[in-house]
């Protein structure tokens, strides 16, 4: 552990701490409030996702797929999905790609709701949590109006959807959005323009563009840095290309450009990019059967796949490797949240503890996915 | 006020000084203790329903089968209480026993010393300092020999970031709250409370009552200086970083549990009561009714005097479920940079004030 | 010096409106509160009718359980579980598609089909079932599924199933077999081969 | 530039280190493991190559005596254009140079893979486990890997069927 100098101090804001969003341990230098180093240990939710996706078959991986990024599971499934189809080439009729761009949106603002709100509360901001959660729970409700469950969803298989929507979704979604666009004004006055919030988070933890990228962070960290990458604009997959919405970059607002704040109005922004996706896309369903091209038998033939999507947290990307059994040979996720949390060390030089805890905050991480 | 008159009850029945002194001072800490016991039951049950109004949500309800919280959440406090009662206060292996013991004491003295100069009406008040405005500032900063003993005697690094803070935090707020607190001072041109608030009676342009904050603009801002400089003493949000939840998990209190916990509680809302009576004393015209004729004799006094606490406990209360937290440095910017200058100003302002309109 | 004052001006003019939004929702809790008393009030699962039909299919995630008179213990939800948390054993009938009173076998389904083997043990373990629902789909029969929603009429729905020793979470459906049951019913098979 | 041409490029620039063979697909590129550290500076440097991201490194065991391989995949943000880069190992001493003085991100990436199949990222800085704890035996993600009995005395259960199964 080399030598610990005079005032030197190891602080361990250990697995169980309550702004670490999930099991994590950050082994800290720090002499008295700057930090010199952070040494993250990861590991404590490894639940070898990977050895398990190759002994059980294609179909029964999804479940899987769900419990590593448990926030926004159906865009885990959504990933998935998208990448066995490609490699099976199989062609899903159009009902089931509006239903999924409608699921992926909606789990898209739960997520982001959830990571606004939790990061109001590393801030010490309580109420805002509160108003964001009764608004993600809304969210939830037609989660479970849909398939049943409200995290972990198992709704997209491959080829297809488990089931229909329910017959009135489409008002239930709409009355959602019209009650939901102006609580966005609300978060707002309440936590985004508050100064303190501002003071906490301008300028704090910038990541500039090139260390972004070179540390592989995707997803709103890195658009906060100015850096207009989006899987669903650059490498389109499902039907994106049909929706018109815009990607929302850093534009250094209060502060710098990539720092906390930014990361957290490009969040904003996106829900609001998530509200157009979802009026087009209720607008234009099609109607259909859903179960039309679920295969009987799954079976893709030799050869593998490496697909990207675009997951509330960045590039959620699937490789996979198929022998001609129905078991996978081998399924590698490529985590969004695992690319993020490595650049915490070069960031959080220097700065303070109240702030190491704003800059995890602001990139958002999910243990489930990190160590899968 | 009713230690003076126990005193010189006790004398007329037997010339023993001290036995006297001693019975009028144990007598008159009672009902002292009862009311910061009170104190605390009520703005725990407040504090719990008021931050639930704010969230959307109805904070403890008495549902469900069994023993449950009462009609409105009512008996929530009396269950808080017997469980910190009843629940065992673990004293850490490692930690330095005796400071660890001792803390807890020292914290509760500094505020119950406070609450003594509280003018809660008229008559009732335990003991009428001359210098009482001074007195009540001096023992406020006793809290913090108690703070970074408790910090330092558990013996774990997350306790010393919360008590090296809190230390740092309330010594450098006792100089905005002692600067803004100059002002009623010199207008009433006198330390003693009840003669500060007596100064204050009677209406200015008819209809406002001649309290402090409303006398110029420069004692008007000075309240606010003071009251936010008070929210910081108290180590309440913006300014609670000595226990961030989301940080340092609890502070100082991290290694405390059930009756030890119980006294740090207590004396935190006690001190949130020393802290705004002197605010209400100070710039609201402590029992003072606000309309400046009517309703100002006997227990009205003392009717006011409550209400207006309530409200600006209630304010930080509001303070605490709206605002994030400030970082450490902001903190001590906010002190040094914002306060410290504004109060001089006002105190500047005062004067020439003064010396104008006499 | 003029951003010295913009800064307190900002800072007071964001505090009151953010303290304004938690006024306004202090006062009408009445209408905005979201909280229900739980043991007493229940938020309504989906099985209430919210515009599907209830009858074509079930969405619901709770309970899993078995009618094992229609069970024909093809195994075919043992092997679509991703977690393994179904075990079903089998043992051949000697005749196909008779009842065999004296283990309380029956014959044939609700939906006709005979059956060739006796369920001797069809056991799940709710404590380690994930919830994906992807046991009910491949089941002939449909003789596996999770209470409540088209069926809440027999089984109402319930997921406050939860005990005090893990292992009450194991659910046996199959009927009781006593161990010599077991033997005659294989012994008489080489009877009928010879 | 389709992933032929960047082929085409990297064959003439370091003539020899391709390998060709036929079951790979369009956009894979077989490399030998030997000048791995030059080819991937000069996949970032190149100004019309421009890799700047590393999307992700995968490890893959082929096959019980088959060789251990290790999938890099490019992407440039500039050029939008992708790589698959494939280096075999053989799987007695797996070893490879390390990349992640290139890209960062090959610091964690390279670490996992260590992990799971005991690659070894010659001039790595820090090579260790970083899912499974320091001291656990075996590579788990290779195909021959049998879990160890106990972990610190904590015996890890092979099937459910003993335990409360009746």
């Amino acid at each position: 552990m080399g030598v610990v100098q005079g005032d030197q101090m190891i602080l361990n804001i250990g697995p169980q701490h309550p702004s670490t969003h999930g099991v994590l341990r950050l082994e800290v230098m720090t002499d008295g409030e700057i930090v010199s180093q952070i040494r993250p240990h990861l590991g404590y939710l490894h639940r070898c996702f990977e050895k398990h996706s190759e002994n059980v078959t294609y179909e029964q991986v999804i479940p899987f797929t769900d419990r590593c990024d448990y926030l926004a599971s159906m865009n885990s499934n959504f990933g998935y999905v998208v990448a066995m189809e490609e490699l099976m080439e199989i062609k899903v009729p159009e009902r089931v790609e509006y239903i999924r761009v409608i699921m992926g949106e909606l789990n898209r603002i739960g997520s982001h709701l959830l990571a606004l709100g939790v990061y109001g509360l590393d801030i010490g901001a309580f109420t805002p949590f509160l108003y964001m959660l009764r608004d993600r729970e809304r969210i939830l409700d037609m989660f479970e109006y849909t398939c049943g469950a409200r995290l972990l969803y198992n709704y997209m298989w491959i080829g297809g959807v488990s089931h229909d929507l329910p017959k009135d979704f489409e008002t239930i979604c709409t009355d959602f959005l019209d009650y939901f666009e102006p609580q966005i004004k609300e978060y707002n006055n309440l936590l985004s323009f508050n100064k303190i919030f501002v003071e906490r988070t301008a300028d704090v933890g910038v990541i500039p563009a090139d260390v972004a990228v070179s540390y592989g962070v995707t997803g709103p960290n890195l658009r906060a840095s100015g850096v207009k990458w989006d899987v669903r604009k650059d490498e389109p997959y499902s039907i994106y290309e049909k929706f018109d919405f815009d990607i929302p970059t850093g534009t250094g607002k209060f502060g710098t450009l990539g720092d906390c704040y930014d990361r957290y109005w490009v969040r904003m922004l996106e829900i609001k990019e998530s509200i157009k996706i979802l009026r087009q896309a209720l607008k234009e369903i099609p109607s259909g059967d859903v179960h039309q091209a679920l295969p009987k038998k799954i079976r893709p033939p030799k050869g593998s796949v490496y697909r990207r999507t675009e997951s509330p947290r960045g590039d959620l990307g699937y490789y996979i490797v198929s022998d001609g059994t129905p078991v996978p040979f081998r399924v590698k996720m490529r985590s969004p949240a695992f690319t993020a949390l490595s650049c915490l060390d070069e960031v959080s030089r220097g700065w303070m503890i109240s702030d190491v805890i704003a800059i995890l905050g602001s990139l958002d991480i999910v243990l489930g996915e990190i160590d899968r | 006020m009713t230690v003076d008159t126990l005193i010189n009850w006790f004398v007329t029945l037997g010339d023993f000084p001290v036995l006297s002194f001693l019975l009028a001072v144990v007598i008159s800490g009672i009902p002292l203790f009862l009311v910061m016991a009170l104190n605390a039951m009520i703005a725990v049950y407040v504090e719990r329903k008021v931050s639930a109004f704010m969230m959307d949500r109805v904070g403890p309800m008495g549902q469900g089968p069994g023993l449950h919280a009462g009609k409105w959440g009512v008996l929530q406090t009396a269950a808080d209480a017997i469980k910190l009662l009843v629940k065992e206060d673990t004293v850490p292996e490692t930690s330095d026993k005796f400071l660890f013991k001792m803390a807890p004491y020292i914290i509760f003295i500094g505020a119950f010393l406070g609450l003594a100069a509280v003018p809660f009406s008229s008559t009732l008040q335990v003991v009428d300092f001359n210098v009482g405005v001074f007195y009540i500032i001096a023992v406020g900063s006793i809290g913090i020999v108690g703070i970074v003993m408790a910090g330092w005697a558990s013996n774990n690094k997350w306790s010393l970031y919360g008590a090296m803070r809190s230390a740092a935090q309330i010594i450098s707020y006792e100089i905005p709250a002692g600067l803004s607190i100059i002002i009623p001072i010199m207008m009433a041109g006198t330390l003693n409370i009840q003669e500060l608030i007596a100064f204050q009676s009677g209406s200015v342009w008819g209809i406002l009552p001649n309290w402090i904050i409303f006398n110029n603009p420069f004692s008007f801002v000075a309240f606010f200086t003071f009251f936010i400089s008070a929210v910081a003493e108290t180590n309440r949000t913006p300014f609670d970083i000595p226990e961030a939840e989301s940080e340092l998990v609890a502070g100082w209190m991290t290694e405390y549990s059930g009756f030890r916990w119980a006294v740090f509680f207590l004396s935190e809302y006690a001190n949130m009561l020393v802290v705004s009576g002197l605010a209400v004393a100070g710039f609201l015209g402590g029992w003072q009714s606000p309309i400046p004729g009517l309703f100002n004799t006997g227990l009205w006094g003392l009717f006011w005097f409550m209400s207006k606490l309530g409200f600006l406990i209630f304010v930080m209360m509001w303070f605490r479920w709206t605002f994030p937290r400030l970082r450490v440095d902001q903190l001590m910017h906010v002190c040094w940079k914002v306060l410290i200058p504004i109060t001089m100003f006002n105190i500047f302002g005062v004067g020439i004030w003064k010396l104008i309109f006499g | 010096m003029s951003r010295y004052f913009q800064n307190i001006y900002d800072t007071l003019s964001t505090l009151l409106t953010g303290m304004s939004i938690t006024w306004k929702h202090m006062v009408n809790i009445k209408r905005d509160n979201v909280t229900l008393q739980y043991p007493e009030e229940r938020w309504p699962r989906p099985e209430r009718n919210i515009g599907f039909e209830h009858e074509n299919y079930n969405v619901i995630r709770s309970r899993l359980h078995v009618d094992i008179d229609d069970c024909i213990g093809c195994l075919k939800c043992e092997r679509a579980c991703p977690v393994d948390c179904i075990k079903i054993d089998t043992i051949k009938a000697p005749t196909r598609g008779e009842d065999i009173p004296d283990v309380k076998h029956t014959g044939e389904t609700s939906n006709g089909t005979k059956k060739a083997l006796v369920v001797s043990r069809f056991t799940i373990d709710m404590s380690e079932c994930c919830y994906c629902n992807l046991c009910a789909y491949p089941c002939p029969e449909e003789c596996i599924f999770m209470v409540g929603g088209p069926n809440s009429s027999k089984h109402p729905i319930d997921y406050e199933f939860s005990e005090f020793d893990r292992t009450d979470l194991i659910y046996q459906f199959a009927k009781k077999l006593s161990t010599e049951e077991k033997e005659n019913l294989q012994k008489p098979l080489p009877e009928a081969k010879a | 530039m389709t992933s032929a041409e960047i082929k085409a490029v990297i064959m003439d620039q370091f003539p020899g280190s391709v390998i060709e063979s036929e079951d790979l697909a369009e956009k894979q590129v077989e490399l030998k493991a030997d000048q791995w550290f030059n080819i991937a500076t000069f996949l970032k440097e190149d100004p019309n190559l421009a890799f700047d991201q590393l999307e992700c490194i995968t490890g893959i065991d082929l096959g019980e005596e088959a060789s251990l391989q290790t999938r890099y995949n490019l992407h440039s943000m500039e050029y939008r254009h992708k790589i698959e880069i494939l280096i075999s190992h053989d799987r007695k001493e797996p070893k490879v140079a390390s990349i992640e003085k290139i890209w960062r991100i090959g610091d964690w990436f390279e670490r996992e893979t260590y992990d799971m199949f005991g690659i070894v990222y010659e001039g790595h800085r820090d090579l260790r486990r970083i899912l499974c704890p320091d001291d656990w035996e075996g590579w788990p993600l290779r195909k021959d890997y049998e879990g160890q009995e106990s972990y610190h005395g904590i015996v890890v259960p092979k099937m459910k069927e003993e335990d409360g199964w009746e």
